[in-house]
């Protein structure tokens, strides 16, 4: 039979060590599976180059699933090159898709702000000043997310606890990192945290200067043997076979990929040598819940740091509502502004 | 792992003076670098691309022979390198230096995106910084004042080339060459060698700027590594007027400035962060204003430089 | 024979940077032998990928399209003496600028509306680099600091209104400006599937050569450029040209952004800032700041660019190769400027000594 | 051959030869077969047209150029000098045609440098007492802290010459030293000079096209033409006829009318008058401090000075070069700002100094420079569009018409002979009618007969009925060609005469800054 070709783009390098790479190491394991080829290309913008790599991939080497790993992929790049190219199927990441939109197209994204929460929580438990730190790329609902989760994990166990947030204004801009860690920490934070496209240089600076530090994407573990707790890591492999999977099967296309730990979409980094036992127990009760499927991280009644109700009590969000990714608010007790 | 409270307002000085102190000391080598090709009457744009190639250079070296003050040495001399191929190609004639600095800039981050690709992950050893703030019990300002040699040398070397340029026949000789060719030459001091030695120190401590970033602060290699400090750099050189002293002055502000984003952050004043993050280019820029005129020519610029010529 | 003396000052002027190409390949082909490919495949990838079918030249086209505007950001100052280096932040501007017209003209004809935001984005381009040129003439800063320096607020103005006042509550995890509408969307040349916006770039490109070369516009600018001093003596305003020189060019610039955000975008983000005002100074250095000849050298950079994918999808190359090969084929081009007026196969069989005069 | 090393180091005045010396540019030969002999403390001059080869020949011999062929022998050996360094070495110094000072250095920064062995570390306070030492021993006083760019061409070439005095040269050669110097200064300066050459200090070579210098200072001179040897002599046997003779193989252009044959000044309202004009340096003192003057149409108003008083400054305030900051222009009655049109209307024209600096765009054609002043008029333009044959024709009509020496119309101008450059300004002020024309120093660094011919287009547009400004650092050349002089000092007016009653005592005075404690004259 004829081997299927599977495109992936990524919008930066693939060997980031951080988010790109999560994509990369998913799409190593596809290229181990049986009939399936790949074709990469790294470091695309959100341009038209996206689109001609889309078409280059299908014109040039007969690729029937590309996978768009960049949000800002979406709208208008491969939504145009779905309605041009109605056979080949368009895997994006990122919570995107909405009814209405191409049937040739899915979105698919892991719920990781589950291992935030879990991060949260072993994050109270290190921290001796109660302020955690938290660097981020820009306020967009997916990174509020995490920030909140982040921050509700900890306050579930200390609901005085507060997370500062630094926004560097770009997915990655290693000086401003620095930069913005050393002030939080200077701030007195003592655990931070990140979402930036590779956050080496945050785990590493915390290392330095003698803080806690979960990770993001993937492992760093090996960077801070001290310091590191854990961290919220993508397992975009699970996803990625699924898809392929499909496309061989011919199977229609799923519009709608979420998951979470259940689902194997997203894990946890192993703990760090600086967990309590106490801070483990706690984390892992909660895990065990959310593997079961029925621990609701964002449950009424929440407000917003300015003080406005968002989540009215007894309203339960469970992942899969759309209402949290549109979240446009930071949770009481985090400092900053969305 | 005892981190006392946090500083409230204080923290906002204290981030500037240590931002200063940490980021600037790229800015500083590489305009202390490009001041001494400016001085020869050239212009070597291409530095972003030299400090770039530098700290892939020297993290690279520095992870395979362990010691992070090789890899220093090497992210010089890969800098000396392209800074003699740039010193080379402008002796032509007819070649335009800021053309092939530009081109320079696109090569040499080729070159170190290409190779640097397996270099993102390990962590190389990195340069030992020397705890000044020793005498305080406060972890901010003992942290603050974790001083790397770098910066030292960067600050010893302005004063250094301050008086080198009037007290040495060195430095009288860079001047003359940059200044006026044709009185270099009825002087008998050779125009070209000149240039290029010039050049190529300018490049070695470019690439020494870039083995800083990579090899201590933020201390990590990765493409997005540097954001635009070795063109910045550059500018800065005019902006001090070909003065080393202002050079490190100019290099001190842009790094005070730009921790002002980060430490106001961090104080939960989060919104227009873009703004703040503007504030080094919109502070050298108003600087720039306040201090130039258009009645006087711009004091200081060497006469064969083609940027600033008539 | 008069032919001839017309002919060959062109014939160099080609013959001396395809030869530098050639050389640069052979240089590249070296690189790549290193690094374990084989320089016959990289070459037949490349031209795949950037020139051997319909689908790679229009590939490039496209690529090239922003590269042509951007390119004369920077090419018109320097024909005013000026070195601009900040048309990014003027593309960023002009972006923003046009997406706000867009959103705000909505309703109108498509015409209109597409009209109104080249316009806009090319106006609010034009100030941001007119900006650096009146800082020059009037205050007496370098413009080439300042239009870097202004480049990065501008990127920074940019990011701040995305994300801040302007932004689109709908545009979730992508931070825009509301939709201009699909209605008001640039299409593609007819029969082709690249967008107007290469058109329009070929055009500015054309009309400032004709400018600069066969009026009295190109005249002044020159002589602006090459000598202010003598421009005053001559009655020339020399702040009004190099303002208007550094205008022209943030034009430039703005329409490259106000097509980004009509023809591919459809509303103003941090997307828009791809470094295509950075490239468009490498093509201007490299068209020797000739605006006709901006436009094959910003195909060749597109080309390139296109045909790079070929290396990794096919190669497994890193996407840094084509950069690498584009450092050397400018580094090269850039040092073969050398050459000219010293081969002597361009030179005149006869010296042109006619109009030496005798002495009476 | 001996090497510049093992050259015992020697004092005193050298005896020079200089043996078949030949250079090609290109495919044009400069030099051919030259021969000249200088006796140790003798005071040679070198004379030729422009173009001749006299900077070229000095230029072999003291290592800027790389000559094809030739031998030099010093005190009657031969040696080898490949550089500047070399002839440094040998004693012998040159002070170039062209300034070769480093503007951004300090005077004396620029005397130091230039000496051969500088040491690794300079010693400012033993350089600089050394300095004062010498400048005691100079009869004219130079500020030792000015930068050198800061500095009047007048002072410029002091320094120069200054520059060589102090390194102790044993041959030195003067390229046009005193193109600069009104009169008084070249005596003070060559008076020394002379007078080291007869206490057998120093040999000189010196490159003139001032007649008076040669008669009055040389001992020898050789003859230039074309790049080859066409005679030499000694003084005072030969007469100012016989050299230029010489010089041109032809007897010398007719210089201006007599006073008396001149048409009388018509009785016209001024056409030009400046009140109370005010201007700023390039460091931002004031330069020009209420200048008020007057010029009528057929007139030549000269402006005397030593430079360095705020000449330059009124041309370019004059010719748009620089804001004024206070006071009025009016031309024809009305108020100037030196815009396009006005310029056109008011058919204002100038021969600013420094041509290629003030006046061409070196790096543009012999073409488009000429057609500067009326690139968009008919028939060089129609509704914008430039026509390109006419504007090569009117190019090559000047080319013609004013003898302008060019490799072709299509040449960039700046690689024009500095005399051609100034030919082809001439030709584009001057082919016009031209109601008021602006001046300055329009005959720096030109053979006598280019000076002949610009002094008699110069009284040709004067008689036609423009309004001349001269302004001229040469008082030989504002008595010739001046109805009125006036002298411009620190900035201002001082004095004012009729030129045919000047007395030049007179005019020394205020040039030398006598208008202190005497009243202001206007
Ligand atoms: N660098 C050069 N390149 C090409 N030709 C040159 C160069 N220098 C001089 N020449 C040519 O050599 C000839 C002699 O020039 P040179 O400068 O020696 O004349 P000169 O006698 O000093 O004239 P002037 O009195 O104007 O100073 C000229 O015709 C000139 O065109
Ligand atoms: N940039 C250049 N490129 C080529 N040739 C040049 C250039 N500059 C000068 N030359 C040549 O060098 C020669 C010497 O120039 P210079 O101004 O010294 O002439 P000169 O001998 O002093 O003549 P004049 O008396 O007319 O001033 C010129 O004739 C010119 O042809
Ligand atoms: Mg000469
Ligand atoms: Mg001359």
């Amino acid at each position: 039979a004829d081997k299927l070709t599977v495109g992936v783009i990524y919008v930066g390098p693939r060997g980031d060590f951080g988010y790109n790479q999560s994509h990369a190491q998913a799409a190593a394991n596809i290229k181990k599976m049986p009939g399936v080829k790949v074709v990469e290309e790294e470091k695309v913008p959100e341009t038209v180059a996206v689109q001609k790599v889309m078409e280059s991939m299908i014109q040039q080497d007969g690729a029937k699933l590309i996978f768009a790993t960049s949000y800002g992929y979406f709208d208008p790049h491969v939504l145009k090159m779905a309605e041009k190219y109605p056979d080949v199927r368009f895997a994006h990441c990122g919570g995107l898709w909405s009814e209405g939109k191409p049937k040739n197209v899915g979105s698919f994204f892991g719920y990781i702000d589950e291992c935030e929460y879990l991060s949260g929580i072993v994050a109270e438990h290190a921290s001796k000043t109660k302020k955690l730190g938290f660097i981020a790329a820009k306020p967009i609902p997916q990174v509020l997310r995490n920030i909140n989760s982040f921050t509700l994990g900890a306050q579930s166990i200390d609901p005085a606890i507060t997370t500062h947030v630094i926004f560097t204004g770009d997915w990655s801009l290693p000086v401003k990192e620095a930069e913005a860690a050393n002030s939080l920490i200077d701030q007195g934070c003592d655990v931070l945290t990140c979402h930036v496209d590779g956050p080496k240089v945050i785990v590493e600076t915390a290392e330095k200067r003698g803080v806690y530090s979960c990770g993001y994407h993937a492992s760093q573990a090996a960077l801070a043997p001290k310091g590191y707790l854990t961290g919220a890591e993508w397992d975009w492999t699970t996803p990625y076979k699924l898809l392929v999977s499909d496309t061989e099967a011919g199977k229609p296309m799923i519009n709608f990929l979420r998951g979470g730990l259940k689902e194997g979409f997203v894990k946890m980094s192993p703990y760090g040598a600086a967990v309590t036992a106490k801070a483990k127990a706690k984390a892992d009760g909660v895990k065990a819940k959310m593997l079961k499927g029925d621990y609701v991280i964002f449950k009424g009644p929440i407000k917003d740091n300015a003080g406005n109700t968002v989540i009215a009590a007894g309203v339960s969000l469970g992942q899969q509502d759309m209402v949290l990714e549109q979240m446009n608010y930071l949770v009481a007790g985090v400092v900053g502004k969305a | 792992m005892n981190v006392a409270d946090g500083l409230g307002w204080w923290g906002v000085p204290l981030a500037i003076f240590a931002g200063a102190i940490r980021v600037s000391t790229p800015y500083l080598l590489v305009s202390l670098g490009e001041c001494i090709t400016e001085k020869s009457g050239r212009i070597n744009l291409g530095l972003e691309g030299v400090l770039i190639m530098g700290a892939m250079a020297g993290y690279g070296v520095s992870l395979l022979s362990g010691s992070a003050w090789l890899g220093v040495l090497a992210a010089g001399l890969v800098g000396s390198l392209l800074g003699l191929l740039h010193g080379l190609l402008c002796s032509l004639r007819r070649v335009n230096d800021i053309a092939i600095g530009i081109s320079i800039m696109l090569l040499g981050t080729g070159l170190a995106f290409f190779l640097g690709k397996p270099l993102v992950q390990p962590q190389a050893p990195m340069l030992n910084a020397i705890p000044f703030g020793f005498w305080s019990d406060s972890p901010q300002i003992q942290s603050a004042l974790q001083i790397n040699p770098l910066f030292l040398i960067g600050i010893a070397l302005a004063v250094l080339l301050h008086y080198a340029f009037r007290y040495t026949r060195w430095g009288m000789q860079l001047r003359i060459v940059g200044d006026s060719a044709d009185a270099a030459l009825a002087l008998g001091y050779p125009v070209l060698p000149t240039r290029i030695f010039a050049t190529v120190i300018g490049g070695f401590l470019a690439g020494v700027g870039g083995a800083f970033l990579s090899l201590y602060y933020p201390g990590s290699w990765n493409e997005g590594l540097s954001s635009g400090q070795g063109i910045i750099a550059v500018a800065l050189v005019i902006f001090s007027r070909w003065e080393p002293l202002r050079c490190l002055w100019a290099s001190l502000l842009f790094g005070g400035a730009g921790a002002l984003g980060p430490a106001l952050q961090a104080m939960g004043i989060t919104s227009g962060y873009y703004l703040f993050n503007a504030a080094p280019y919109v502070l050298t820029l108003g600087i720039l204003i306040a201090t130039s005129s258009p009645h006087r020519t711009l004091v200081g610029a060497p006469g064969e430089l083609s940027l600033v010529r008539n | 024979m008069k032919l001839m003396q017309r002919f060959l000052p062109v014939a160099e002027s080609i013959a001396i940077p395809v030869m530098a190409l050639l050389v640069a390949m052979l240089l590249f082909a070296g690189f790549v032998m290193a690094v374990g490919q084989s320089p016959v495949e990289v070459y037949s990838l490349l031209y795949q990928g950037g020139f051997g079918s319909a689908f790679s030249l229009q590939n490039s086209l496209l690529r090239a399209a922003p590269l042509i505007l951007t390119g004369l950001a920077v090419a018109i100052p320097a024909q005013a003496g000026m070195v601009i280096i900040g048309g990014e932040g003027a593309l960023a501007l002009g972006a923003l600028a046009a997406a706000v017209a867009g959103a705000s003209l909505n309703g109108a004809s498509p015409h209109l509306v597409q009209t109104g935001m080249l316009a806009v984005g090319a106006l609010c381009g034009g100030v941001w680099i007119g900006l650096s040129g009146w800082l020059r003439h009037y205050r007496g800063v370098n413009e080439t600091i300042s239009s870097l320096l202004l480049s990065y607020i501008g990127i920074a103005l940019l990011n701040f209104f995305v994300e801040g006042p302007l932004k689109d509550p709908a545009s979730l995890n992508k931070p825009s400006t509301a939709p201009i509408g699909d209605a008001n969307m640039i299409g593609n040349l007819p029969g082709m599937d690249v967008h107007y916006g290469l058109l329009f770039g070929v055009i500015c490109a054309l009309i400032t050569w004709v400018i600069l070369k066969f009026t009295t516009i190109g005249f002044a600018l020159r002589t602006v450029g090459g000598n202010p001093r003598a421009a005053q003596m001559a009655g020339l305003k020399v702040g009004y040209w190099i303002v208007g020189a550094a205008f022209a060019g943030g034009l430039a610039a703005g329409l490259a952004g106000a097509i980004e955000v009509a023809a591919v975008q459809g509303s103003a983000n941090a997307s828009v800032v791809a470094g295509y005002g950075y490239a468009g100074i490498l093509v201007a250095f490299i068209a020797r700041q000739n605006p006709f000849a901006v436009i094959p050298v910003a195909i060749l950079i597109g080309g390139i660019n296109a045909a790079g994918g070929m290396l990794q999808r096919r190669l497994d190359m890193p996407d840094a190769s084509v950069m690498v090969l584009q450092g050397i084929i400018f580094v090269v081009i850039i040092a073969s400027e050398t050459l000219n007026g010293r081969l002597r196969i361009f030179k005149p069989v006869s010296p042109i000594s006619a109009v030496i005069p005798t002495k009476p | 051959m001996i090497p510049v090393e093992s050259v015992v180091p020697a004092t005193g005045a050298l005896e020079l030869n200089i043996l078949n010396m030949t250079k090609h540019f290109g495919d044009v030969k400069a030099l051919t077969d030259v021969s000249l002999n200088i006796s140790a403390g003798g005071f040679h001059a070198l004379l030729g047209e422009n173009g001749a080869g006299k900077s070229t020949l000095v230029k072999c011999l003291v290592g800027f150029y790389t000559a094809d062929q030739g031998t030099v022998l010093v005190d009657n050996r031969e040696v080898c000098i490949a550089n500047p360094k070399d002839a440094s070495q040998l004693g012998i110094g040159m002070v170039y045609q062209h300034f070769t000072l480093v503007p951004s250095m300090t005077v004396a920064e620029n005397l130091v440098v230039a000496r051969g062995a500088l040491p690794a570390f300079i010693n400012w306070q033993e350089e600089r007492a050394r300095l004062s030492d010498f400048m005691a021993t100079l009869p004219f006083k130079i500020a030792l802290d000015k930068p050198a760019g800061a500095l009047a061409a007048g002072e410029k070439q002091k320094v120069e010459i200054i520059k060589q005095l102090y390194l102790q040269r044993r041959l030195l050669i003067l390229d046009e030293p005193t193109s600069v110097l009104t009169p008084d200064e070249a005596d003070e300066v060559l008076g020394l000079i002379g007078d080291m050459t007869r206490q057998k200090l120093l040999s000189v070579l010196i490159i003139t096209h001032k007649f008076r210098e040669v008669t009055a200072y040389a001992d020898a001179v050789t003859v230039l033409r074309r790049g080859c040897y066409a005679g030499s002599g000694t003084l005072p046997e030969l007469t100012t006829e016989n050299m230029a003779e010489m010089m041109v193989g032809s007897p010398i252009a007719q210089d201006v009318a007599p006073r008396e044959q001149r048409p009388a000044i018509p009785d016209l309202p001024a056409r030009l008058v400046v009140e109370q004009l005010l201007a700023q340096g390039d460091n931002g003192l004031p330069v020009l401090r209420g200048v008020d003057l007057q010029v009528r149409p057929g007139e030549i108003l000269g402006i005397a000075g030593v430079s360095g008083n705020g000449q330059k400054a009124l041309v370019e305030v004059l010719t748009g070069q620089r804001m004024k900051l206070g006071g009025t222009v009016m031309v024809n009655g009305v108020p100037f700002n030196g815009t396009r049109q006005e310029l056109a209307r008011h058919k204002v024209y100038s021969l600013p100094e420094e041509p290629l600096r003030n006046a061409c765009v070196g790096g543009l054609s012999v073409v488009h420079n000429m057609s500067l002043r009326n690139f968009d008029q008919p028939p060089l333009a129609h509704w914008g569009w430039i026509n390109q044959r006419a504007m090569r024709n009117q190019a090559k009509r000047y080319v013609e018409t004013f003898n302008v020496k060019t490799p072709g119309i299509d040449a960039k101008i700046q690689t024009l002979s500095g005399g051609n450059v100034q030919r082809a300004v001439l030709a584009r002020e001057l082919s016009h009618p031209v109601d008021l024309l602006i001046v300055a120093n329009p005959v720096f660094g030109l053979d006598f007969n280019a000076v002949a011919e610009t002094h008699a287009r110069l009284m040709a547009a004067r008689n036609a009925g423009t309004a001349v400004l001269l302004v001229s650092e040469d008082l030989d050349e504002l008595l010739e060609l001046a109805d009125r002089i006036v002298v411009m000092s620190e900035g201002l007016i001082v004095f004012e005469t009729s030129a045919e009653t000047a007395d030049v005592r007179e005019l020394g005075h205020y040039m030398a800054g006598g208008h202190v404690e005497t009243e202001v004259t206007q």
